[in-house]
């Protein structure tokens, strides 16, 4: 077994644990440098780990306890290139989170640090884990550790964000513990593969259906897929930039792709038969968040509210890269959620510079001529989030959409409107902050957002606006340049060709077997992918300009209006969402899936 | 009847998802999340059950005398003394509301709109 | 099934509920501290005494505490204001 | 949404909740039916692989204590950011700290009660691995039995005697130590938390390896943290008292 396995959760913990005790007797300092330290290292040990995993997982037992006869004793972590790769992610961006905060706070003592690294812990407990119900526990741990830094700044903070985050969460967890009871109860089991060999003889009937919808739904509101996104943007509008970037770049990845981690080791065997009906309702799922997503995105002058709405609309690209439920869109979606996760990570802390300069991240208020640097890194990584090839994410997206099938063709055209619509968002804010085009009166865009950061007392700005510009600047290449990694596109689909074989996968984690090496190839991207990704490019910044030159007024009409009055910021209209989802889901479940 | 501890899990969930949406105050909201959480611990013990089965500790009983599953137990067990940590988080973060905006009904005190 | 369990079963659903319909804060606290103790004859009839004496822990002590603390401040607030 | 738009969807969609989770639950073998594998395998080999007699807490402690090493960290981030938002909430509103009057029974009782409940708090932790109790159980019920101090003497005293850096050292400690055994094993050559420890005679306190570690590690951790929970809380009560 290899012994770096467990590191990436023990380390952060340990160091979390350990920084709490000793907190009162150490410098400030001490917390920055343990935190940078350990968060590095993590990183490090995520890219070994994704080297390692070329051809086949990293089976990890805890406690020394290895299956006996087929029948799991103890807890596993099953590492593959995905898991690897996000565990990677979470890593570097939880570096750059902190070198980022470095003198951004006020708040002396070490709970923020404390924090950050419970989060990280959790989060690559979460990536790493092969067990239903060790996956429920870091899912929670992570909330609990989000909603407490959601809470965290210098002056106290509207907290209703992090209640709504709460709650809604919360009941995601209950949901997805609900389902393990139903699966446990057939099963016997908690380890992925175990469960799925188990299932695998058996029809998808009410349990296996019922218990996959709420396994499912827990970890889609994690991701904050509509309509499950309520809680997201709040929780992000309140919540200070570094941390937002965890949110963005770490939490919706990994709750998305928790859905594959778990789709296709336990459930793919009884549900293999109704396998197009399940590609269409996740794909109109992804689709429906992708749209309204972007378009929400597109009608906010927050910046913050605006990334966590762009934020939806990407996770949704994603959902449709799973939901096509072929290896290469799978591969597609690995990549493409790890290099668009840097990339808004990074517009994140760009706009964490743009609080700290001028004390707001309101489109319409902000105005930094002077500040070039950062508005070459917004604006190339609007450009990213356009998907303007090659960047890496330009990669990802091209495999989802060319694994696309059949009845599929129309991706390109729907998810060219969403990164125009992302795009154009995040340009049209550009122009204004930047070059002040357009307008300063934008009704349509609502009222001044109510944001921790906005009313700072007045001291002088604080952090080192290089170490924020470097640590961004730094995401925003390792983004972008994942395209120059060779072969990396191949690797992702080997990857995902191997995670799809659900027998070999069982084998391999409960008797060892070495999984058969697959022939998977990624194809260049296809004509059709480039020239999406270039119209979409383009029609970003047309939008951009006609909104900051036409001015939105064309826009305040009823639809939109509506769609934005279902945002209402009241926690218990999201739970009656979040329910209403639910059922809705289920429905298209029991009644298509049989 | 042999499903009534699952019919009383099911109910458990529903009704506490029926207190938080029509609650008026954030610290009533929290409690009911807290009797919807007990219809998980609900079912997963159900679940574990089994009939004429002893508790799953072999003190003063002869190994292999039947007895309940263990693991769900253990699963309950650490929940639900971490879920009155939880708990306390939300009620803090409550009481913070409450000093800012001098209510906690929820139709009163909107995140962000739009 | 035996009648102990069912009766538990049930005072347990009917306990759910009345801490959900109750609309005055003390009185759901108290009602919830109940609903707590059911728990713990649920679980004990469930053959679970860790998780019923952990469930005492918490559902007999901590959460009422914690409940009741909250419910104190707040009402010191609201009077203050007034 | 209103609450007159709110209530008929949500009455809907509950429904058809209701309804999908009862299609699920039919599905479940009858009750006390359940057959396994997993705990009823964990239930014929734990004595002969563990010598504990309760086998919840080798589960808790050893199985699945990694499970329970998230779950510990979960309490520890839950009280400590529970700890910053009440004290954020009371610097917005800094009021002088005054004790409130007891009367000299309740005053007693509660004095006589303190080390009962300590103690028995402490015996639920230490035979945990044999007879139904265990850390997390004995952690809660010792926090408990201190706070009780506060009820017979005054809110100073328990201030005094749980100061809140020296319960933060042992929270953090706490949670440490159960890292750190985890990663002694990992640097001894062995599995993460694995087991490096005879495992004694069964039934004696000192039988199940390193699980008593583990144990002790989690009581002090749970009771700390309960302690430092309840200081707040209690702390934003005195706030109020005029």
């Amino acid at each position: 077994m290899d012994v770096l396995v467990p590191l990436p959760v023990a380390l952060p913990l340990l160091a979390a644990a350990f920084l709490a005790a000793v907190g009162h007797f150490v410098p400030a300092w001490f917390g920055d440098l343990v935190a940078a330290v350990v968060s590095v290292a993590v990183t490090v040990i995520g890219v070994v780990l994704l080297t390692r995993t070329g051809r086949h997982d990293l089976v990890y037992w805890f406690g020394g306890w290895r299956p006996s006869h087929g029948v799991a004793l103890g807890i596993a972590f099953d590492v593959d290139g995905a898991g690897a790769a996000l565990a990677a992610l979470a890593g570097l961006l939880t570096a750059a989170s902190v070198a980022f905060s470095w003198r951004y706070f006020d708040e002396t003592g070490p709970l923020l640090h404390v924090l950050l690294l419970v989060f990280l812990g959790a989060v690559e407990g979460f990536a790493l884990s092969g067990d239903l119900f060790n996956l429920f526990v870091f899912l929670e741990l992570m909330s609990v550790a989000a909603i407490a830094l959601t809470g965290y700044g210098d002056e106290p903070a509207p907290l209703q964000g992090a209640l709504n985050f709460g709650i809604v969460n919360g009941f995601g967890a209950f949901f997805l513990l609900f389902g393990i009871g139903l699966l446990y109860g057939r099963t016997g089991a908690l380890n992925l593969a175990q469960m799925g060999r188990s299932l695998a003889g058996g029809r998808a009937d009410g349990l296996v259906l019922v218990g996959f919808l709420l396994v499912t739904a827990g970890f889609l509101v994690k991701a904050g897929v509509v309509p499950f996104h309520f809680w997201l943007a709040d929780a992000y509008a309140v919540a200070p930039a570094p941390v937002c970037v965890l949110y963005s770049g770490v939490m919706s990845d990994l709750g998305l792709h928790a859905v594959a981690k778990v789709y296709w080791p336990v459930f793919s065997g009884p549900l293999a038969p109704h396998t197009p009906a399940l590609r269409a309702i996740l794909v109109t799922l992804g689709v429906t968040s992708a749209l309204v997503g972007s378009a929400m995105a597109f009608l906010q002058r927050d910046l913050k509210r605006m990334l966590a709405f762009v934020t939806i609309g990407q996770i949704g690209i994603g959902l449709v890269g799973i939901g096509l439920l072929t290896a290469r869109s799978l591969g597609g979606e690995t990549l493409y959620v790890v290099s668009d996760g840097l990339v808004r990570g990074s517009l994140l802390l760009v706009v964490g510079v743009l609080v700290r300069r001028l004390r707001s991240c309101d489109e319409l208020e902000a105005r930094g001529r002077g500040l070039r640097s950062s508005a070459i890194l917004f604006a190339v990584g609007a450009l990213a989030i356009a998907g303007l090839p090659p960047v890496g994410s330009f990669f990802g997206r091209a495999l989802i959409v060319d694994g696309a099938t059949g009845g599929y063709r129309w991706l390109p055209i729907v998810l060219t409107v969403v990164s125009i619509l992302s795009g154009g968002a995040l340009l049209r804010a550009v122009g204004r902050i930047y070059f002040g085009w357009g307008s300063e009166r934008e009704p349509v865009l609502g009222e001044k957002p109510v944001s921790a950061e906005q009313d700072e007392p007045s001291h002088p700005p604080r952090g080192s606006l290089a170490v924020m510009l470097a640590s961004a600047a730094a995401l925003l290449v390792v983004g972008v340049g994942l395209a120059a990694w060779p072969g990396l596109p191949g690797k992702a689909v080997a990857a995902a060709t191997r995670s799809l074989d659900r027998p070999a996968h069982a084998a391999e984690v409960l008797e060892g077997k070495p999984p058969p090496s697959p022939h998977a190839s990624a194809p260049a991207p296809s004509e059709t992918s480039i020239a999406a990704g270039l119209v979409s490019a383009a029609g970003a910044v047309g939008l951009a300009l006609l909104a900051l030159f036409g001015g939105l007024g064309a826009l305040t009409r009823a639809p939109v209006l509506r769609l934005k009055a279902l945002h209402s910021g009241i926690v218990t209209d999201y739970v009656a969402w979040l329910t209403a989802g639910v059922a809705a889901l289920g429905a298209a479940f029991v009644f298509g899936l049989r | 009847m042999s499903y009534l501890p699952y019919a009383l899990s099911v109910w458990l969930l529903v009704v506490g998802l029926y207190g938080v949406v029509t609650s008026r105050h954030l610290v009533h909201l929290v409690v009911c999340l807290t009797v919807a959480q007990s219809s998980t611990y609900v079912l997963l013990l159900a679940v574990g059950y089994r009939k004429h089965g002893t508790a799953p500790i072999f003190k003063g009983i002869p190994l292999g005398t039947k007895a309940t599953d263990p693991v769900v137990q253990a699963l309950v067990l650490t929940d639900v003394v971490v879920s009155v940590a939880v708990l306390a988080l939300l009620l803090a973060v409550a009481v913070q509301v409450h000093v800012r905006e001098g209510t906690l009904d929820p139709d009163e005190i909107p995140a962000v709109r739009g | 099934m035996i009648p102990l369990q069912v009766a538990a079963l049930v005072l347990v659903g009917v306990g759910g509920l009345a801490v959900v319909l109750a609309r005055d804060l003390l009185r759901q606290a108290l009602l919830n501290s109940f609903y707590g103790l059911q728990l713990v004859v649920l679980f004990l009839v469930f053959q679970a005494p860790d998780v019923a004496l952990s469930a005492l822990a918490v559902g007999g002590g901590a959460a009422p505490l914690v409940i009741l603390a909250t419910l104190a401040k707040l009402r010191a607030r609201e009077e203050r204001r007034r | 949404m209103s609450a007159r738009t709110r209530l008929p969807l949500f009455l809907v969609s509950v429904a058809g909740l209701a309804a999908l989770l009862g299609y699920g639950v039919a599905g479940l073998p009858a009750f006390g039916d359940y057959h396994g594998p997993y705990g009823l395998v964990l239930n014929h080999v734990v004595l002969a692989q563990r010598h504990t007699t309760n086998v919840v807490t080798a589960v808790v402690f050893d199985y699945r204590g990694f499970d329970t090493l998230g779950e510990e960290l979960m309490l520890f981030g839950a009280v400590a950011a529970t700890a910053l938002i009440l004290r954020e909430a009371r610097e917005e509103e800094a009021r002088k700290i005054l004790d409130p009057v007891h009367s000299e029974p309740v005053r007693l009782i509660g004095l006589a009660a303190v080390p009962v409940v300590v103690l028995l708090g402490l015996f639920v932790a230490a035979f945990g691995y044999l007879t139904p109790g265990g850390g997390f159980q004995g952690g809660t019920v010792v926090a408990l039995g201190l706070l009780l101090v506060y009820l017979a003497a005054e809110h100073r005293a328990y201030r005094r005697l749980t100061p809140t850096a020296v319960v933060d050292v042992f929270e953090g400690g706490g949670a440490a130590t159960f890292v750190g055994l985890a990663l002694g094993s990992l640097a001894g050559g062995l599995a993460f938390q694995q087991n490096f420890l005879p495992l004694g005679r069964i039934g004696a306190l000192t039988s199940g390896g390193s699980i008593p570690l583990l144990n002790w590690a989690t009581a002090i951790e749970v009771a700390a943290a309960f302690l430092l929970l309840f200081g707040e809380f209690l702390e934003e009560v005195m706030v109020e008292r005029r």
